[in-house]
């Protein structure tokens, strides 16, 4: 019994975690139409960042909550370079989108074990999340428990921009007809930068979230790119509502597979996302593109 | 167009047999094993690259699955070995391993091409990645499936370095020499007009889908091959040889190289091989390196080493003597 | 027997009926011309003939055939062929090479991955032949990259005629041409012997008008007017539709 | 920022190494003057990586203090990162036994690495000490060229067992480790000793090497009154936070990984407790450790823990080889077994002798982890004298018996 | 003369290779309104999409009040004064019809006379779209999208408006309230290019007049001048 409120609750923190990085690949994926394998390498730099300011490694210390924040806008900054001098010179070639992106993530892999080296960094618990909450003979971690708030409270913050502002309303404009966007004078290529670099911060700001509990390690970017594919391609992509509950799906796959069907967690991973390829390319809340 | 060498016929020969002088004769002038063995992994590498570019190139289907293909047949050989069948039938049965798995691949990826492609067969690759890794049973995850000895084809052993840098040889050349034909028949025509207008060649009367269908069969035989040469080349197969990155990794050969061409998976392939092997000796940041070198090529030589040299080549040598060729534009559109 | 019979044929994309119980009925040899307006379905009707999109509802036969399930690559092999008002032409190769794709989508040989394409002369005469026909077999192996607007509409009528089709789809193959290309193209098509049987679709009614006997007004995916040219010229409706009476 | 010694820098610091730094075509060896090659394979990415860093750092440690001399040659050294991948292994070998000829290979770290080349390296006849489990390369499989004098998978695992089944009073036990060679030997050996003093092993849970978050792998632990984790590199710190984090309070029982002191100093109160068994103690107090753990301390800036000790051992192992071998290392099967035959008291592990196999015989000390003046250390609890790969097992019964694995003992319900 | 509102001077303009305008010169008066007409295919949308800004020109000059914007880019010409209802209207599909109008807000230039549009006075002008402002724009009606995406060109504040065929696809009755618009937009001192296929409907409420027949100006003429002349008018529109 405890074993499955457990396993049920931890499914429902790791896809919170998930949403926090599918959500901006989703953005960036559903708006701009790039398919950005960068987004493992940035939640890993993010993790990195962010966890080098909590521990004080770059000579000042802050905080768990503005080290955050602050590698978040550290990581957005470089995803704002990236799409402003590269993915820019491509706009509409997927393939080439994908081969840089990637080139990209090598680079980003090899510049982190040159500064951080090899070895895993642990980021503690921020203060006053250590504990437990208790219920029914079952434990849960506090931070974990704090890890399902912020996903929400992102996913509120993003759908109130993007469903709620002008701004929001921008970007869905110059994804709906980029021609006819600038047309009513909107910059729409400055928006996409915007929208990557935006896309770029939350990737970052999962991973400093996700350090208490992933902590952070040269591959980690490996591991989370195909999370994050498999949440975007299963919600569809562009859609937040998509991201949310792919995340929480992806989490109870990837939890009690990993724990009932250990020889296949990976097939049964992998398999909803081939089969919402197939089936229905869009996503389970995607819109269709044609 | 599929014109490899657009100088002269004489020119060409030349250089084919410089260049199979040179390939046939590495062991006598370079000095250690260390080196024979780079250049074994740069043909069997080779042909991998050229199996992708089958699909990359000519059918411009992008596969980021093809490590997963590569993996199965890698992994068929071992466990036929492993359970004691000969090496004649350990290789037959990685032959039809790679190609079925191939056919499945195509049936299911052959949905949708650009990006959906590109996403199918990565989810694909993905999945042959988690069976190898965790089917414990079967691969014995991350542990790896040994292979003990190398076959001896007509009494000459493989497992003497220099041995199996010429079978390597002979199967590269034997699978260049196939591309080649390909590339020139009426088939590869066929292929390369899907590529290039599906639409159009459907009109014409072509059979789009199988016309694909059967590319990814000839490109996922010359991927069981080196698969075969590589798995007996480190006598050992581990999930590793499976994943995102290795499937990136033979996507960057054809790419650097230059898709479509039968030079550029040839270039690329060796590009990183000693990248890999090699510069990997003397600079600690090769990684870094070669993401550099990716990016490069997309954004500055789009259409990869090869063409993209030889451009530059027409372009030192003949000083415009034409006018510039107007972009080769193959869709127009009228208001 | 009719060359062409369509009837009672419907598509909508969504809530919108694009193509509303098209009958069409077209005898061997003749040449047809479909008019209207921007939007009134013509493309759309072309696409459901050639195949490369499923009618609702309707048949549509070809010489007594049923076709109207025959998937569209099956189409030109009973004598069909098209040409697209978006030039779609393979932009890479040579002229030559375009028809020859032509001439072998339609050859058994199309399937075979070892002979050296390029060598087999039968191809290549014939195609030479197809491109004669359009007036561009001087320039055959030029690369395609380097030939002007009006040459490349004229290699999509070689690839057609290279096909041997008994009847003939061209969709606006006047569109985007100076005049002196329209002439050019113009006398192409009348070249073309009476065994085969021409649709075309034009909104260029000066060169259009002069080549069709028949002539179909479709508008809001209906057809509103059809008969001889005078008739459909005289027509009350043609010049509401055209002139907003 | 991880202090690491990249392989460039080391060679510039050398003088022998310095002209190595370029490409070279081997030239054609003086006897004399020839300098003694040695290679390390070792891991500097990925979760291995902890461990992999601190084996080159024995490594260095030792050759520092040897002023770069074994018996009067000169030690040009050579360090290669596998990755921690069995296909990057097998690279690497190949780059040190072909291109740069070694003499004497230290490393690789993992089972699954070892497994990778063992038959290549029999092939080529170098020497190889690795610390690396793989039981069968020292049982049923000996390889004539390899040497382990840190200990097979399952040699600590062997005593753990028994105090935990003898001195802990623990009856039923759920085991954790890494899905790969290294640890369903440790976990085959567990078992084996502790069932045999009468506990039992309830189930047998295998994360992947590679594994974001221990839950699921946490959840299944019950209905047991201890866990036996044999996670290696890093992942003990993150096994220990989720085991902690999900409020489990069974005594935690491990190996020479799992509790690695090298870990000691980024530990949290999680470890607090747990018990575990390793070849080499930080706090043994003899001359070669106090020596040892100070010149880590130093240079690096770290305490050693299992994997520098390992290596500095392997290191000193090839050195006195060498010298019982006069010197010479032409003939590397005279080689080898004049490194087999080294009989070592002043090491940082104490006492050190090989089997016919070429696996050590060794003190293997029981710790536990407590907090000292805001530090957290390993406390030996009790020292098992001379222990061998075979336990207190016949070694015809022992080698009669299948290899240690996954299903191996299997777990009886 | 007062400078013109909007002016194309030579321009040719491609797509791809197919040259789609020929040296085609006409100017628009400022205050004015010209209508511009033409086969399908003659040119006439293409002429918007260049002074919009969407097709770069490869010869030839684009002015906007005295100023040329030739090589700027539409957001450019946009903050220049220059709105485009788009041939097919062209609205934001997913947003809603207060959203369309909201994104497309600017401010009016600091000399501007007449008091600035917004979404107030659009709705003032369009009840119905006011009705539906929280309806997604791709639930509405052709007709409303039509008020919608003449309401989003004024959120701009424009001072030269194109209109592409802005009764393209609509029932006779929306086609008169369309017009009726237009007429009032004039009145408004707005500058207007209004292209169309029917010219009945251009007669009555533009000053001038261009005919386009593929892709070069035929005639340039007043619509009294042209209600006379049903040959020319055939010649150049007819089917004949």
């Amino acid at each position: 019994m405890n074993f499955w409120i457990v396993l049920t609750v931890n499914s429902i923190t790791f896809g919170g975690l998930l949403f926090l990085l599918a959500s901006g690949f989703s953005l960036i994926f559903g708006l701009m139409r790039i398919p950005n394998l960068t987004h493992g390498s940035l939640f890993m730099l993010g993790a990195y960042v962010g966890g080098s300011i909590v521990i004080g490694l770059f000579g000042f210390k802050l905080n768990f909550w503005l080290a955050a924040v602050l590698a978040s806008l550290t990581v957005a900054a470089l995803g704002a370079l990236i799409e402003r001098f590269l993915l820019r010179q491509l706009p509409g070639d997927q393939l080439a989108q994908v081969l840089v992106t990637l080139g990209i993530s090598f680079m980003a892999a090899d510049f982190c074990l040159m500064v951080w080296g090899g070895d895993p960094m642990s980021v503690a618990t921020p203060e006053g999340l250590g504990g437990f909450a208790r219920a029914g003979g079952a434990v849960f971690p506090l931070y974990r428990l704090a890890i399902i708030a912020i996903a929400v409270v992102v996913a509120v913050a993003l759908w109130l921009l993007l469903d709620r502002t002008r701004l929001g309303a921008m970007i869905r404009a110059g994804v709906d007809d980029p021609d006819m966007a600038r047309v009513v004078g909107i910059r729409v290529s400055q928006l996409f930068t915007i929208v990557f670099a935006l896309g770029a911060g939350l990737a970052a700001f999962a991973g400093i979230i996700g350090g208490p509990i992933l902590s952070v390690y040269p591959g980690l970017d490996q591991d989370m790119l195909p999370l994050a594919l498999l949440v975007v391609i299963i919600g569809g992509a562009g859609s937040l509502l998509g991201s949310f509950v792919g995340s929480i799906l992806v989490g109870f796959i990837y939890n009690f597979g990993q724990a009932l069907l250990p020889e296949l967690a990976y097939f049964v991973l992998f398999l909803p996302m081939l089969l919402v390829l197939l089936l229905r390319p869009q996503g389970l809340f995607g819109r269709h593109v044609p | 167009m599929s014109e490899i060498f657009s100088a002269d016929n004489r020119l060409r020969f030349i250089a084919l047999a410089i260049a199979l002088a040179v390939l046939v004769s590495l062991p006598f002038w370079v000095s250690g094993i260390y080196y024979i063995n780079v250049g074994s992994q740069i043909l069997f590498f080779a042909v991998f690259a050229l199996g992708l570019n089958i699909l990359v190139g000519y059918a411009g289907l992008v596969s980021l699955g093809h490590a997963g293909l590569f993996g199965i047949s890698a992994y068929a050989t071992a466990y036929m070995l492993q359970h004691g069948f000969g090496h004649t039938s350990a290789i037959m049965m990685a032959l039809v391993v790679g190609v079925a798995s191939m056919a499945l691949f195509a049936v299911l990826s052959l949905r949708s091409s650009g990006i959906g492609f590109i996403m199918i067969t990565l989810a694909l690759g993905q999945i042959l990645w988690g069976l190898a890794y965790r089917w414990i049973s079967v691969t014995d995850g991350d542990n790896g499936i040994p292979v003990r000895g190398r076959p001896a084809p007509f009494g000459y052993s493989l497992t003497d370095p220099v041995h199996f840098y010429y079978a390597s040889l002979i199967v590269f050349i034997v699978a260049v020499a196939m591309v080649f034909i390909f590339v020139r028949s009426p088939f590869g025509a066929a292929l390369m007009g899907t590529r290039d207008q599906p639409r159009r060649m459907n009109a014409l009367g072509y059979h789009v889908w199988m016309i694909r269908f059967y590319a990814c069969l000839f490109s996922g035989l010359l991927t069981a091959v080196s698969a075969i040469l590589f798995v007996y080349y480190t006598n050992f197969i581990s999930p590793q040889t499976l994943s995102l990155t290795a499937s990136a990794e033979v996507l960057l050969m054809v790419i650097s190289g230059g898709p479509g061409t039968l030079l550029g998976p040839i270039v690329g392939a060796t590009l990183v091989v000693v990248i890999k092997t090699v510069v990997s000796g003397f600079i600690e940041r090769w990684n870094f390196l070669l993401g550099a070198i990716f990016v490069a090529i997309v954004i500055l030589m789009p259409e990869g080493i090869v063409p993209g040299s030889a451009r530059l080549w027409r372009l030192v040598t003949r000083k415009r003597t034409a006018a510039p060729p107007a972009p080769a534009a193959t869709t127009e559109r009228t208001p | 027997m009719s060359a062409l019979t369509i009837s009672g044929l419907n598509k909508s994309f969504g809530g919108l009926h694009v193509t509303r119980s098209v009958d069409l009925d077209i005898q061997p040899g003749e040449r047809r011309l479909i008019l209207g307006p921007n939007g009134a379905g013509k493309t759309t009707l072309f696409n459901l003939i050639t195949g490369e999109l499923t009618p609702d509802t309707g048949t549509i036969k070809l010489f007594g055939q049923d076709i109207t399930k025959v998937p569209s690559r099956d189409r030109p092999h009973l004598g069909m062929a098209r040409t697209y008002q978006i030039i779609t032409l393979f932009g890479k190769d040579t002229i030559i090479h375009n028809v020859r794709l032509a001439l072998l989508g339609l050859s058994p040989m199309r399937w075979n991955p070892w002979t050296n394409l390029r060598r087999d002369d039968r191809f290549t005469e014939t195609g030479h032949k197809a491109l004669a026909r359009v007036g561009l077999s001087h320039i055959a192996d030029r690369p395609l990259s380097q030939t002007s607007y009006g040459e490349r509409r004229r290699v999509e009528i070689a690839m057609a005629l290279a096909q041997e089709p008994k009847i003939l789809l061209l969709d606006e193959p006047f569109a985007g041409l100076s005049i002196d290309e329209r002439r050019d193209v113009h006398k192409c098509l009348m070249a073309i012997p009476r065994d085969v049987t021409i649709v075309m679709i034009e909104h260029n009614m000066d060169v259009a008008l002069e080549f069709a006997e028949h002539i179909t007004l479709l508008h809001f995916g209906e057809v509103i007017v059809e008969g001889s040219r005078a008739e459909v010229v005289a027509d009350p409706r043609t010049r509401e539709v055209y002139l907003g009476h | 920022m991880s202090r690491k010694v990249t392989r460039r820098k080391f060679m510039a610091a050398t003088a022998a190494g310095a002209a190595l730094a370029t490409f070279k075509f081997p030239a054609p060896a003086i006897a004399q003057a020839a300098p003694f090659k040695l290679g390390l394979l070792t891991v500097k990415t990925g979760p291995l990586a902890q461990g992999g860093i601190q084996m080159e750092q024995g490594v260095l440690t030792y050759l520092k203090e040897k002023n770069n001399t074994f018996g009067g040659r000169k030690v040009e050294f050579f360090s290669a990162d596998t990755g921690g991948s069995p296909a990057g292994t097998k690279t690497k070998v190949q780059e040190l036994v072909e291109r740069d000829k070694v003499d004497a290979i230290l490393g690789p770290l993992a089972a699954f690495e070892l497994l990778a080349i063992t038959d290549y390296i029999a092939q080529n006849k170098t020497p190889m000490l690795s610390l690396a489990g793989a039981e069968d390369i020292t049982q049923r499989r000996p390889n004539p060229y390899f040497l382990r004098p840190s200990a097979t998978s399952a040699q600590a695992m062997h005593p753990m067992a028994d105090f935990a089944a003898k001195e802990l009073k623990l009856k039923r036990i759920v085991t954790v480790s890494e899905d790969f060679a290294f640890g369903h030997e440790q976990m085959g050996g567990f078992q084996e000793t502790f069932e045999n003093a009468g506990g039992k092993v309830v189930a047998k849970i295998w994360p992947p090497l590679v594994t974001p978050d221990y839950t699921p792998f946490v959840a299944q632990i019950a209905d047991c009154d201890g866990v036996c984790q044999g996670f290696a590199g890093s992942n003990p710190l993150r096994f220990m936070k989720t085991y902690a984090s999900a409020g489990l309070k069974y005594p935690v029982v491990s190996g020479e990984t799992g509790g690695d002191d090298a870990l000691l100093r980024i530990m949290g109160d999680e470890f607090l407790g747990m018990y575990s068994c390793c070849p080499y103690t930080l706090d043994l107090a003899n001359d070669s450790n106090k020596r040892f753990v100070a010149a880590m301390q130093k240079d690096f800036g770290v305490d050693p823990g299992f994997y520098a000790a390992g290596l500095y051992v392997a290191t000193q192992v090839v050195d006195e080889g060498l010298k019982l071998n006069g010197g010479k290392s032409d003939d590397r099967a005279a080689l080898t077994k004049a490194m087999r035959s080294v009989k070592l008291k002043d090491t940082p592990r104490g006492d050190l002798s090989f089997d016919q196999y070429g696996n050590v015989i060794g003190d293997f000390f029981i710790r536990q982890v407590a907090k000292e003046g805001g530090k957290y250390v390993n406390k030996t609890l009790k020292t098992y004298k001379n222990v061998s790969q075979f336990w207190t097992y016949d070694e015809k019964a022992f080698l009669a018996r299948p290899v240690y694995s996954r299903n191996y003992p299997p777990v009886k319900s | 003369m007062a400078t013109s509102a909007l002016r194309l001077e030579n321009v040719d303009a491609f797509y791809g290779d197919s040259h789609v305008l020929q040296n085609v010169s006409f100017e628009l008066g400022e205050a004015r309104m010209l209508g511009l007409l033409g086969r399908n295919g003659a040119g006439k949308s293409t002429c918007m999409n260049v002074g919009m800004g969407l097709l770069s020109a490869r010869r030839g000059e684009v002015s906007v009040f005295g100023e040329p914007v030739t090589k700027l880019s539409p957001e450019m010409i946009a903050a220049r004064g220059v709105a485009l209802v788009p041939q097919g209207r062209r609205i934001f599909r997913s947003l809603t019809v207060r959203e369309n109008l909201i994104v497309a807000a600017r401010k009016p230039d600091a000399g501007s006379k007449h008091a600035p549009w917004t979404i107030d006075t659009v709705f003032a002008m369009f009840p119905r779209l006011k009705e539906r402002s929280n309806q997604m724009a791709a639930h509405l009606s052709g007709g409303e999208q039509q008020m919608l995406a003449i309401g989003r060109a004024l959120m701009g504040n424009p001072r030269v408006l194109l209109m592409d065929e802005p009764s393209e696809g609509l029932a006779p009755q929306i086609v008169a309230e369309v017009m009726t618009t237009i007429r009032k937009l004039k009145e408004s001192g707005l500058s207007i290019v209004l292209v169309e296929q029917n010219p009945n409907l251009v007669f009555d409420v533009a000053d001038d007049i261009v005919i386009l027949n593929t892709g070069g100006v035929a005639v340039v003429s007043t619509p009294a001048a042209l209600r006379q002349d049903d040959a020319l008018l055939r010649q150049h529109l007819g089917v004949f």
